[in-house]
């Protein structure tokens, strides 16, 4: 078939409209990355007291563009790559409504430029979360909305291919893990973009006027069922990419495809409900429902980041003491391919992912602890952790191996690149620690002058909090470094990358 | 291998030992932070509120003013002061101010309703770190008990437009 | 390969790491309690 | 080899196949958020009491 041409490195099937649709996601996920990262750099350069960049005002808009071209447009159009990946091309199949594929492109690229462009404009200060009755432009909600849509269609493309494949007998058995996975995340997907339709269609009908009160308690509620498991999603792609780089880079097989899967099911049934983590302090909600939803159910989505949390590493310990690094506890682990970025970039995603991102995102969780977190800069240091430590890392990690694999092209400037998962991987970390350390003096999130210059009471702020500040800008800095670096490698890669054939 | 369907009868697959342990011990754990929650509830002395009511901002900002009106003492940075008595005391957020500002006595016991007169707010008390939503529409009853004494402020910590950063308040505590 | 007979620990590293992890997990959740019952009485 | 042969015939379990049905479990996760999350929590705001009247 003329459709189709055979990957020469892995004898896999590959449909050449899939591979298209995954390179012009992947492309405008790193575009975007671009963006948000510029932003990234002048809000941290605004973030150190002793710069203080930006007015007031540039800071918030930024801040909320940020949001909008890191959070949702670098995440979910490198998902929407990664769902076409791991349907069509890991299930040697041909994609499914390939126009539909390219329709939902041109929703969510509309979207994402409406919206950042009514950001831009001055017409959206409202950040990533816009809580009624703060008001936006409601072309700035039409453009989330079609958003939201052009990603439900690239859940059905991703659906309607594992139906291809399994009417088409292209696999045999169970769908391959790193697609369960994908599968996991695209169901999260579906029921979180349902809730984003719940509550932005009414509040877009508020902007214009048709509708005349947007109740806030219902908005914050409904909003976190899409504001919070749309992370859920990237937890998910982020696993599956783990499994998939280790089988990719070390040859790690799943030690047990029954605990992988069992985890992968849990996060399906209970990892939504722990949306209730951002209504613990709010009037409205009885303690049984903030215990129930942060409770039992949801630590069942715990107890499966936990199983991954050793399935992962021991797949991978047991490929490399194949390959006959047994010596002792670690040797394996000396003598792992560090020079491979993505392999390193994945093990900085694990580590990124658990120890700072997940652990805190428990404690924070607990229903009277968030007492004591709510809204203070730890919150922000917990999903730069879970968000840019552990999913975007991984996903940079997996761009090593979609370049020469998707794209033919050899990854430009290796030495740069063998080095860019560590940069990252330092500065995201000092930063993501060191906004923690600020936030548990009680440090607030989204604050243009923590100094509190203009207002009624010029607080004296913990002098330690300051010192830590200085510290995180110097993280963030590194971050944005290692971050331009992904994207140079990237952009080089495609534009003079030497092409494999 | 991850990338390709497993074997027909992966379910039957043993679990090995090691793994077994750690699910164990972290299934333990995943009980043991569920149960400290109602455990807390009954037994700690910090929880939220489970008291809180519907009220439009315009009445709270109404009852607000009364109550600042009968209790109010003096003003500080153009913010009325109020020494109340034990029991049912106001506070209201509003662009971009929280007011009044309260003066409270240590170890007793006060009613404190927490609401907003327009946007979404946040209620940070500083340097305690202590955090709950001012949200519009709902009065939100909190029970609390200064146990020392000193200057406490409030800063505001969700976003709620432009002057945000500017946006603090105070209680008393002696 | 793994898990032939179920009961052999064929990734000790990993097992010594995920104790590590744990072990901070504990500690960190912990010691966040303790900061919370430094805070006013509140119901 | 005898042993692949006499697995191909055996039936596949029960759990296996639940965990392969992606249109049941995305249903199930639909259902849990919804009434746990969701329903209950806009229930909850909607029995919200009236604030009473205070007098000063």
């Amino acid at each position: 078939m003329e459709d189709f041409r055979v990957c020469p490195a892995t004898g896999l099937k590959v449909h050449k409209p899939a591979e298209l649709l995954i390179k012009i996601n992947a492309v405008t996920a790193i575009v975007f990355i671009l963006i948000g990262g510029l932003m990234a750099l002048l809000l941290a350069l605004t973030k150190i007291p002793a710069i203080h960049l930006l007015p007031s005002d540039l800071f918030y808009r930024f801040l909320t563009l940020h949001g909008i071209a890191m959070l949702v447009a670098w995440i979910i159009f490198f998902e929407a790559a990664i769902l076409y990946f791991t349907s069509a091309v890991l299930l040697n199949c041909r994609l499914a409504a390939v126009k539909v594929a390219w329709l939902a492109y041109g929703l969510m690229l509309g979207g994402a430029l409406m919206a950042a462009v009514e950001i831009l404009i001055g017409n959206a200060d409202c950040m990533f979360t816009s809580y009624p009755p703060l008001q936006a432009h409601h072309l700035y909600y039409l453009g989330v909305i079609l958003f939201a849509v052009g990603a439900i269609l690239v859940c059905c493309v991703f659906f309607g291919t594992l139906a291809v494949a399994k009417h088409e007998k292209t696999y045999e058995g169970s769908l391959p893990l790193v697609t369960f996975g994908a599968a996991a995340a695209a169901i999260i997907a579906i029921v979180t973009l349902a809730h984003g339709a719940i509550i932005f269609v009414p509040t877009w009908l508020w902007a214009l006027g048709v509708i005349q009160h947007i109740d806030a308690p219902a908005y914050r509620l409904i909003f976190w069922g899409f504001g919070h498991s749309s992370q859920q999603i990237n937890v998910c792609a982020m696993v599956a990419v783990w499994y998939l780089i280790a089988a990719v880079t070390v040859g790690a097989k799943p030690v047990n495809q029954r605990v992988c899967r069992t985890a992968f099911v849990l996060y399906i049934l209970f990892i939504d409900i722990a949306s209730e983590h951002h209504i613990l302090v709010d009037p409205g909600f009885s303690a049984a429902h903030k215990a129930w939803n942060t409770g039992y159910f949801m630590h069942l989505a715990v107890l499966a980041s936990m199983i991954h949390a050793l399935a992962v590493p021991s797949a991978i310990e047991i490929a490399l003491r194949k390959k006959g690094h047994t010596q002792g506890y670690f040797e394996w682990l000396k003598k792992a391919p560090w020079g491979n970025p993505s392999f390193s970039a994945m093990v900085w995603s694990i580590a990124g992912f658990g120890f700072l991102g997940g652990i805190t995102g428990v404690t924070f969780g607990t229903e009277q602890i968030n007492i004591i977190a709510h809204n203070t800069w730890r919150i922000t240091g917990h999903f730069h952790s879970t968000v840019v430590a552990g999913t975007t890392m991984s996903f940079m990690g997996l761009t090593y191996i979609v370049l020469p694999l998707i794209f033919r092209k050899e990854v430009a400037f290796p030495k740069l690149a063998k080095f860019q998962p560590h940069v990252f991987g330092v500065g995201i970390w000092t930063m993501a620690i060191f906004m923690m350390f600020s936030g548990s003096f009680g440090m607030p999130r989204r604050h243009w002058d923590i100094t509190f210059s203009d207002a009624a009471f010029s607080i004296p702020f913990d002098q330690t909090a300051m010192m830590a500040l200085h510290i995180f800008g110097v993280g963030a800095i590194i971050a944005v470094i290692g971050g331009g670096m992904f994207v140079l490698v990237s952009v080089a890669t495609l534009l003079i990358g030497k092409d494999i054939k | 291998m991850a990338i390709t369907s497993p074997e027909r009868l992966w379910w039957k697959q043993p679990v090995c030992g090691q793994e077994k342990l750690w699910i164990s011990i972290a299934l333990v754990w995943c009980i043991f932070i569920t149960a400290i929650m109602p455990y807390w509830h009954f037994f700690g002395k910090q929880n939220p509120s489970q008291e809180y009511y519907r009220v439009s901002p315009v009445k709270y900002g109404a009852i607000v003013d009364k109550f600042t009106a009968k209790h109010k003492v003096g003003e500080e940075a153009g913010i009325p002061v109020v020494d109340p008595p034990p029991g049912d005391i106001f506070i209201a957020g509003s662009q971009f101010v929280w007011h009044p500002i309260l003066k409270l006595k240590s170890g007793r016991t006060y009613r404190l309703h927490l609401s907003s007169t327009d946007m979404v707010h946040g209620f940070s008390v500083y340097p305690m770190n202590m955090n709950f939503m001012a949200v519009p529409d709902m009065d939100y009853v909190l029970t609390i008990q200064p146990d020392k004494a000193g200057e406490f402020f409030i800063i505001c910590n969700e976003f709620c437009g432009g002057g945000h950063h500017t946006m603090t308040g105070k209680i008393i505590v002696s | 390969m793994a898990g032939k007979n179920g009961h052999e620990f064929e990734a000790p590293g990993s097992f010594v790491l995920i104790m590590t992890f744990f072990a901070v997990f504990v500690l960190v959740y912990l010691l966040n309690w303790k900061y919370l019952s430094d805070l006013w009485p509140i119901n | 080899m005898i042993e692949e042969s006499k697995k191909a015939e055996e039936k596949i379990p029960y759990w296996q196949v639940f965990y392969d049905d992606i249109m049941l479990l995305f249903f199930l996760s639909a259902a849990i958020t919804f009434i746990s999350f969701t329903v209950w929590g806009l229930m909850e705001i909607g029995n919200t009491p009236v604030m009473p009247d205070y007098t000063f």
